[in-house]
């Protein structure tokens, strides 16, 4: 049953999710080398721990975490270390990087493992394990686990949310996670829920995956106070604050974090990856990537290491088309566009899309003409329209006013804009404008 | 300009020059007062070198104005709308400029034409102010002429200019009623003036109101005053005649002959 | 580290990579195309006299902006000058002199426009402050409507008045052939017109306000594909509904039928068109709804007490002028927040 | 600062500094009583005279003048000066002065005139004063008489009174109605404007065109 | 009389807008009116002036000028330039923080020709008690209204491209005539009906 609970606003693009909705997920080649960045995650780069010529086996940690919010860094093939030194970021920076090549004839079977026994572990060992695992928010943000599970003592959490909504168009990774592993994804749910000492959880999947929301439900354990939520299928159901007051009916305070009003979010992958380090000892080193798009000759989900390179996914899946005009890593409403093809994709990617000129066609921007339709759009119920004319007069602090730091950058203003004004790209400038030169406080 | 403090800097040009010592306060107050004192000298001077030529134009304009509503009056006489009624004297002590006044003509046989009155109501953009001749007994009106209007150039103040509208009101009996143009059917009906219809029907309204207002009162003004005809006129015949024809300010006229 | 050069050129552009289907020039002339029906009606009714007075204020419209943007953004083929124009021409009485519709376009585009700064920048309707100019300017032409229906003795292609008169010079009329709108009637001879002429639109007026019915359903396409917020003509017709029941509740015989105040005049036109040009109406939800009910009073009161037979033009001109302080006053509540982001 | 010439002084108002055109002051009159060329030339030259005076008596009376009550005193002046151009005008041009109204007396609180005798008359002799009150008068006259004509010849097709476009000529009435004095005003500013921005960019691209050579 | 009090009162405020129709106070309209908060402030500055004014010239004309009508406008001006003072005063005694918002505007409402013109037109009217009273109170909701429409009017074109020759001034005076264009709508409110 699709809940009618969900959150104001929002846009309908054309989900697209046809193209690998139904194709299961298959390992990927092992490519000739990878480049992981030290930074996949929110918060501190980790630090290196290799060096140059040696040899490491896949999960092996190889940067490790240097502060409260960052995450360790783990091989994701077994191989020689070729260089430590600056690799393009799908940011579009420079950024340290650690280049291993693949090791030929080399099985890629990782060491043997100590799996961590959850049944009898305290709540901050069980945390210590998520972190020490690498696990980050696989949805995109890539927020490290384990640093939302110690929330502050005046707020405890009461509910779990995980999130299967995969919103964004053309990405089925969330899904195809969902429909292969359901009883992965509970047992991550149970580890999370003894982590956090309470009993209830709800999942949240857009009504546009029936075999999810069917393997879910069949794949619930009775013991589990666990319910599983259809979502009306709108951009940006998958957000935090959206999912939430979807299926809580609860408003994240403007400023505040989900844990201020007692929830604890977490992605659908991410928890299930949980799982795995609970039942196999394994580290975060691999994900399903969703490879779409209607410039790609053959779309399909993948499991593909961490810092396999854009270039050899598109060799795996056939190149691009002719008229291919983006590469995209993520989903084609957040994601970031890629300019340089040796990108290596990161933890937090869900996606490689290649879209084509006639999805991503340049307009011709026009003024704005204040037909308020951004203002009807945006799931904040900011008002995009003074944020951008603020934005373009360079009037930075006055949109803090207007409540610029609510903003997610989730693009549906830019989405709708007739006039084609890139709005979330005006926001992205001023957020950065901001942070480097915060307002005096008067 | 955008800066309140820079406008303030506009208005007075430059800063005040540095104080450079105390003044008195008896230095203060005597400037001004020297300053009060020249400037009432020259005032009054002035006040008196203009009032005849001012009081004599406001004069001309009231005769003008009573001389064309009443047709040309050999003489008329200014009476007060008191509240007990139409007098030609006030009463001890009072002002005369906190009454209304009429203006009672006669022509040059001395035979009375009717009263001159003022009529003064909303218009399109402001006030306007009328002054028409009547006739009591008949009901009937002798011409209208506009005072004051703020009526759209061109358009609504046609009311003071188009001499064919004005003329429609000569002769007909109150109360009037405005039509379109071109559909008069009857006698008491006024033809409004095309594009100013609001300008015209104000112009209708004041008069038909001030007819209201002031017919009754100048009935029993002239009922009272056949009565004292027909005693004095034994006594002494040329009592109303040798009346003389009062002359007061007209601006302080017209300002109280308001409604 | 150096990357190999991909075969094709690749775009980086900023997130979303997405974009919605609208645009601004589509908005535009949907709105043109959208008027279509309702200057055909306007011919039917006003015969060839309203298709020039059409062309006349376009091709003041036109021309001025094309004066404007040679130097400047091409915002020409936008359809947004096009609209004035045609705006213009359907509020105008259909034997108004060419020169003067022209006049109108022009100093509605450069006056109530370009000044501005053009497409999207201005404050109040361009097409209804060259209306307002016009009125003020040539009072007499604009409010001689000439006969129409049974009253009208011409053929069908007879010119409704002196369409030709010279530029700068005045227009001859010929008195017989004028009449006065449902509203003039109303206010200045207190007689009614049938309900079902209003509705079709055999009425006097100008050009484009007669037909209730083709203008309603002109409206209904565009609210359909979100290209006007219905929220504003709805709270147009409410308001002016029940503020037209309620004193013809009071006083029937003084306060005509809230009917015949919904289909009279300009309203019609004025709520479904003009009012809800985007640009110069508020962006906030609550502010259309402010802003109609704005509209609808004024309307109302300027009918009824004001000095003029007509007030859509005035209400929503004032209310135009109101739209940035109304924008200002209903700031969304953000998520998360209960308080509003400025107070005055 | 450089100390002005007496020529200057007479001619900076009237043109290059002129009170209304280039400074924007004394808008009330500029736009409320223009509607014709008579009611526009008999407003600026009772403003001009009361301009006149009140600089020569305030320049005159300086040294006496503590600086702690100078405004109460320049403004008694000014007023002493209006009610005594009223009074002439009512005896003098009644018709125009019944036209003007209220406007005569409003001269008082023009920015212009209280404007000169901070700035100047204060500061300056008698005869620089009064050359520089006859400036600033004349560019104010000036003024009215560009808002006059244009609002009289096209509002009402006629020059003081007299037709000049025969008699079909529709005339503009918006013209002679509150909002076309703001349009008018406002219209001329752009003009002028345009014109100084064309002059500039002259002579911006003549200095290039110089060094380039 | 309620009648003609509510005529006296809408046509100052919208009729016959002292700023819009009659073009006084345009200094306060050119120059305050760029900030929606400050225009507020000064309508508020204005109203409260005006009301003063309006009986202060109500008991001028009633007990004083009659025996010297040519000290009219000598008296008006030295009566509002002390009012203004005292007013000053009285709110700088009284709320501190009010004569921080207002302090600003007081001066400048002293050669403000709304104030004087109040007086003049409520004199050459022969407006009593309550009619100035109600004519004070109209043009001040008509002067704050003009300036407060010029302020967001003003506050929204900060984003236009306006060009270049009609920034400042000249923008601003063809807003206010587009304004005055529309206030034509309300010419013979209230005098309409018969």
């Amino acid at each position: 049953m699709v809940s009618f609970l969900s959150f104001r606003h929002g846009v309908h693009p054309p989900d697209e999710k046809e193209l690998t909705a139904k194709l299961a997920s298959r390992r990927m080649p092992f490519p000739k080398e990878v480049v992981l960045p030290l930074s996949q995650h929110l918060g501190a780069p980790a630090k290196s721990i290799v060096r140059v010529g040696d040899r490491v086996e896949r999960g092996d940690l190889i940067a490790e975490a240097t502060a409260a919010i960052s995450a360790p860094v783990h091989s994701s093939v077994s191989g020689v270390v070729q260089e430590i030194g600056f690799w393009p970021h799908p940011s579009g920076a420079q950024t340290p990087a650690i280049r291993i090549e693949v090791a030929p004839y080399s099985p890629q079977v990782p060491r043997p493992r100590l799996v961590p026994d959850w049944q009898t572990l305290e709540t901050k060992d069980i945390s210590e394990a998520i972190r020490r695992a690498g696990i980050v928010g696989l949805g995109g943000a890539a927020f490290p686990a384990a640093a939302k599970m110690t929330p502050p003592k005046e707020n405890p959490i009461d509910v779990l949310l995980v999130n299967g909504c995969e919103c964004e168009p053309y990405l089925t990774a969330d899904h195809r996670m969902m429909v292969e592993q359901p009883a992965r994804v509970f047992f991550g749910i149970r580890i999370l829920l003894k982590a956090l000492g309470i009993r209830r959880a709800r999942i949240g999947v857009e009504a546009n995956k029936p075999d999810a929301l069917a393997a879910l439900s069949a794949a619930c354990p009775s013991d589990l106070e666990v319910s599983v939520h259809a979502l009306p299928v709108k951009y940006p159901q998958g957000a935090e604050k959206m999912l939430i007051k979807a299926l809580t009916d609860r408003e994240v305070p403007s400023g505040k974090l989900p844990s201020s009003i007692g929830v604890l979010v977490q992605n659908v992958t991410t928890v299930a990856m949980i799982g795995e380090v609970f039942e196999t000892g394994l580290p975060l080193i691999e994900r399903i990537v969703t490879v779409s798009g209607r410039g790609i000759s053959k779309p399909g989900n993948w499991i593909i290491p961490f810092g396999t390179k854009i270039r050899d996914i598109l060799e795996v899946c056939g190149g691009l088309t002719s008229d291919a005009q983006e590469v995209v890593l993520g989903g084609p409403m957040m994601g970031l566009a890629q300019g340089n093809l040796d990108t290596p994709i990161l933890k937090g990617t869900g996606g490689v899309l290649a879209l084509t000129r006639a999805e991503c066609k340049t307009k011709n921007t026009y003024p704005c003409i204040r037909c308020g339709h951004c203002l009807e759009a945006c799931p904040i119920f900011l008002n995009p329209q003074m944020l951008g004319n603020l934005a373009k007069a360079e009037r930075y602090e006055e949109m803090l006013d207007y409540h610029l730091n609510d903003c997610m950058l989730c693009g549906c203003c830019s989405y709708v804009c007739p006039s084609n004004i890139p709005l979330s790209q005006l926001f992205l400038v001023s957020k950065t404008y901001l942070r480097k030169n915060p307002p005096r406080k008067s | 300009m955008s800066d309140p403090a820079t406008l303030h800097d506009t208005a007075h040009a430059v800063p005040p020059p540095p104080l450079t010592q105390d003044v008195s306060t008896v230095k203060l107050v005597f400037t001004l007062v020297f300053a009060g004192v020249i400037a009432g000298v020259l005032l009054v001077f002035a006040f008196h070198a203009t009032l005849p030529a001012i009081e004599a134009h406001k004069a001309e304009v009231l005769r003008a104005a009573i001389g064309e509503v009443l047709k040309g009056p050999a003489r008329y006489e200014t009476l007060y709308v008191l509240p007990e009624g139409i007098s030609a004297t006030l009463p001890s002590g009072a002002r005369e400029k906190d009454f209304e006044k009429v203006f009672y003509g006669f022509d040059a046989q001395d035979t009375p034409i009717g009263f001159a009155l003022v009529a003064m109501g909303p218009g399109f953009q402001d006030q306007i102010k009328l002054i028409f001749g009547f006739d009591p007994r008949a009901g009937r009106l002798l011409g209208i002429k506009v005072l004051e209007s703020k009526e759209t150039p061109g358009l609504g103040d046609k009311i003071e200019k188009d001499a064919s509208f004005r003329t429609q009101f000569e002769g007909i009996a109150a109360p009037l009623l405005g039509v379109k143009k071109g559909e008069k059917s009857a006698e008491n009906e006024i033809e409004m003036i095309t594009g100013a219809t609001i300008s015209s029907r104000a112009v209708v309204r004041n008069l038909n109101q001030a007819v209201t207002r002031l017919q009754p009162l100048l009935l029993a003004y002239l009922d009272a005053q056949a009565k004292v005809g027909t005693t004095q006129e034994e006594s002494n015949p040329k009592a109303t005649a040798s009346t003389p024809n009062r002359v007061v300010p007209v601006d302080a006229d017209l300002r109280s002959a308001a409604p | 580290m150096t990357p190999t050069p991909h075969s094709q050129p690749i775009q980086v552009m900023a997130a979303p990579h997405f974009k919605g289907p609208d645009s601004t020039p589509q908005i535009m002339w949907s709105v043109v195309a959208s008027l279509c029906p309702v200057i055909a009606a306007s011919i039917y009714f006003f015969g060839p006299s309203a298709l020039l007075v059409i062309l006349a204020s376009c091709a003041g419209a036109i021309v001025t902006e094309w004066a404007f943007v040679r130097s400047g953004p091409r915002t020409l083929f936008d359809g947004s000058g096009m609209i004035t124009g045609v705006l213009l021409g359907l509020t105008l009485p259909p034997g108004f002199p060419l020169w003067m519709a022209f006049v109108g376009g022009a100093f509605g585009i450069g006056f109530g426009k370009m000044i501005f700064g053009g497409l999207g920048q201005n404050i109040f309707n361009p097409a209804l402050l060259g209306r307002a100019f016009l009125q003020a300017a040539f009072p007499v032409a604009i409010t001689t409507w000439s006969a129409s229906g049974e009253a009208w003795a011409g053929s069908w292609w007879h010119l409704r008045g002196d369409n030709f008169a010279l530029p700068l010079m005045s227009p001859h009329v010929v008195d017989t052939l004028t009449g006065a709108t449902p509203l003039g009637f109303m206010k200045f001879e207190h007689t009614a017109t049938s309900n079902l002429d209003l509705l079709l639109g055999s009425v006097n007026g100008s050009i484009g306000e007669t037909s209730g019915l083709v203008i309603l359903v002109s409206g209904a396409y565009l609210a359909w594909k979100n290209f006007l917020n219905w929220r504003i003509p709805a709270s147009i017709f409410l308001s002016v509904a029940g503020i037209a029941s309620v004193l013809h509740a009071i006083d029937a015989a003084r306060y005509p039928s809230p009917i015949f105040m919904l289909f009279s005049g300009g309203l019609m036109l004025g709520a479904v068109f003009m009012a809800t040009d985007m640009v110069t109406s508020p962006v906030t939800n609550r502010g259309c709804w402010i802003f109609g009910i704005g509209i609808g009073f004024l309307v109302v009161s300027i009918r009824i007490w004001g000095g003029l037979s007509e007030g859509v033009m005035y209400a929503i001109l004032l209310m135009n002028a109101l739209v940035p302080f109304i924008n200002r006053i209903t700031q969304p509540r953000v998520f998360g927040t209960s308080v509003k982001v400025r107070s005055l | 600062m450089r100390k002005s010439t007496a020529q200057e002084d007479l001619l900076r108002g009237i043109w290059r500094e002129n009170p209304v055109l280039v400074q924007v002051l004394g808008l009330c009159p500029t736009l409320a009583v223009t509607n014709t060329v008579e009611n526009s030339l008999v407003m600026g030259i009772a403003t001009f005279a009361v301009l006149l005076g009140s600089s020569f008596f305030v320049s005159l009376f300086k040294r006496f003048i503590p600086n702690e009550i100078r405004i109460s005193v320049y403004i008694l002046i000014i007023a002493t000066f209006v009610t005594v151009a009223e009074m002439c005008l009512e005896a003098l041009v009644p018709e125009v002065h019944k036209a003007l109204g209220a406007f005569i007396a409003l001269i008082v609180v023009n920015c212009i005139i209280l404007g000169r005798q901070e700035a100047f008359a204060a500061k300056n002799t008698v005869w620089r004063s009064v050359l520089d009150a006859i400036g600033s008068g004349l560019g104010f006259i000036l003024a009215m008489l560009m808002m006059g004509s244009l609002r009289e010849v096209i509002g009402y097709g006629t020059f003081l009174g007299i037709p000049l476009f025969g008699d079909s000529y529709e005339p503009w009435v918006v013209m002679i109605l509150p909002p076309g004095g703001f349009l008018t005003l406002g219209v001329i500013l752009l003009t002028l404007g345009y014109v100084e921005e064309r002059r500039r960019a002259n002579r911006v691209s003549a200095m290039s065109a110089q060094e380039r050579a | 009389m309620m009648s003609e009090l509510v005529w006296i009162f809408f046509s100052a405020m919208v009729v016959n807008n002292f700023t819009l129709v009659l073009f006084l106070g345009l200094c306060a309209f050119m120059g305050v009116s760029s900030r929606v908060e400050t225009a507020l402030r000064m309508g508020a500055a204005n109203i409260f002036v005006l009301v003063l004014t309006s009986i202060s010239a109500w008991a001028l004309n009633r007990f004083v000028l009659e025996a010297a009508p040519y000290l009219r406008i000598i008296s008006f001006i030295i009566v509002i330039a002390s009012l203004v003072q005292i007013v000053e005063m009285v709110i700088k005694k009284v709320s501190p923080t009010l004569f921080r918002q207002l302090g600003i505007y007081l001066p400048l409402i002293t050669t403000n020709c709304a104030i004087l013109g109040l007086a003049i037109f409520q004199t050459n009217r022969g407006y009593g008690f309550w009619e100035g009273l109600f004519f004070a109170l109209g043009a001040g909701a008509g002067l704050t209204l003009a300036l407060v429409l010029m302020a967001s009017i003003r506050e929204s074109t900060e984003f236009s491209d306006v060009p270049s020759i009609a920034k400042g001034t000249g923008l601003v005076l063809i807003i206010a005539g587009s304004l005055s264009l529309a206030f034509m709508g309300f010419a013979g409110l209230l005098s309409g009906g018969a």
